[in-house]
């Protein structure tokens, strides 16, 4: 199991915030595929991935117990 | 708030400046700096009749830290706080609040911008803009929300 | 202070930030940007035990407002204020406020920078520093008092 | 009569902070130099002059009931 995050648009197109994926292992890219295809009306093109806080390249491992995020473009300040 | 401030914090409470400036402040600062990030009513000739913050909070006040940490590196004997409010924000209302002192003043103006534009590249925070007739959230984000006009 | 508040002011009362920043904030703001000369206990090695600040009050309110009207000039939609306390002040005691709103943050920390840089340059305030032993007037005037080393 | 206003060091050096000079007219200069005379322990190389809180060349006239600042090099902020 992995812990899926969602913001800002990425939220609302999901209409949840979290969600659990079954998973045993693969990369952060296997995850962003995933995403992509149960969301298909966003655009994912400019998403960062975070694993666990910290944000990661595509290729990254992705582990049992992982949080991952789906970072849409920010705009805090 | 004295003992209990948090120097790297994300909060749904409104924002003073007044704490910050003081945990910042200290015998060997000769300058301290303080941005306020404030809602403004008009953009590109569109009025904002309020913001919602949405923000990912644990890693947002991991990565103000690690811009804290950056700015004591790179300015020594500087001193930094930075807090950002989410939730929903009136017109004037405070966004986010930097705090920096330094020796001299040069690098208490400079790493407080420097601050400034680190959160805007990398703290996950997010902003929606709501207007009279719609509302988008900000940052080139593809998805329109019912409604949004973007 | 709120009604009273004058926004070019020399005083002797200790200086607190905040009223500053509400008198600058406005609607039209995106950022506020507040810079505070706080008395530092070292420089180049030598202890600071106190400093004692003197003005030309009336000429050093008007030159404060005169830079004010010149930031209103150069930086479209900004507000200023500006006070400078004077007598004598302890390690990390306020010397100076400047408070700054505009629209966007580069020309609020633009002009509160050229606001800190014209006060030392043109306004009619004087800085004498007090160490252990001895003290003396700051920027090179030539007459030492008596117990002074400089 | 026109009135001298001194500070921070050439305060200290003349032992008062304002004092009166009968004067019919002249310039800036011609005050100045009447300091200079009177003070001569004080180093006036770098000192300007203010003649009613605005700063003067020395080829300013001064007229009766002007107020004359001599200022020192400025250290606030």
């Amino acid at each position: 199991m992995i812990y899926l995050h969602y913001f800002a648009g990425l939220k609302e197109a999901a209409g949840k915030a979290e969600e659990e994926l079954a998973w045993e292992s693969g990369t952060a890219s296997d995850v962003l595929q995933w995403v992509k295809t149960s969301y298909p009306q966003f655009d994912f093109s400019a998403v960062q991935i975070a694993v666990n806080e910290e944000y990661v390249l595509e290729s990254e491992p992705v582990h049992p117990g992982d949080h991952v995020a789906f970072i849409p473009p920010v705009s805090g300040g | 708030m004295g003992a209990e401030l948090k120097p790297f914090h994300v909060t749904e409470e409104p924002l003073d400046g007044a704490p910050y400036m003081d945990y910042v402040t200290h015998p060997g600062a000769g300058a301290v700096t303080l941005f306020a990030g404030t809602v403004r009513e008009w953009t590109n000739g569109k009025r904002t009749m309020y913001l919602k913050y949405e923000a990912y909070v644990p890693m947002a006040e991991k990565k103000l830290a690690q811009i804290g940490d950056g700015i004591m590196e790179k300015w020594p004997g500087s001193r930094v706080a930075i807090v950002h409010r989410i939730g929903e924000l009136a017109i004037s209302d405070i966004a986010v609040i930097i705090a920096v002192s330094s020796p001299h003043r040069r690098a208490a103006y400079e790493a407080n911008e420097y601050a400034i534009e680190q959160i805007k590249k990398v703290v996950p925070i997010w902003k929606k803009e709501i207007w009279e007739d719609g509302e988008e959230w900000i940052g080139d984000q593809a998805y329109k929300p019912e409604g949004g006009k973007g």
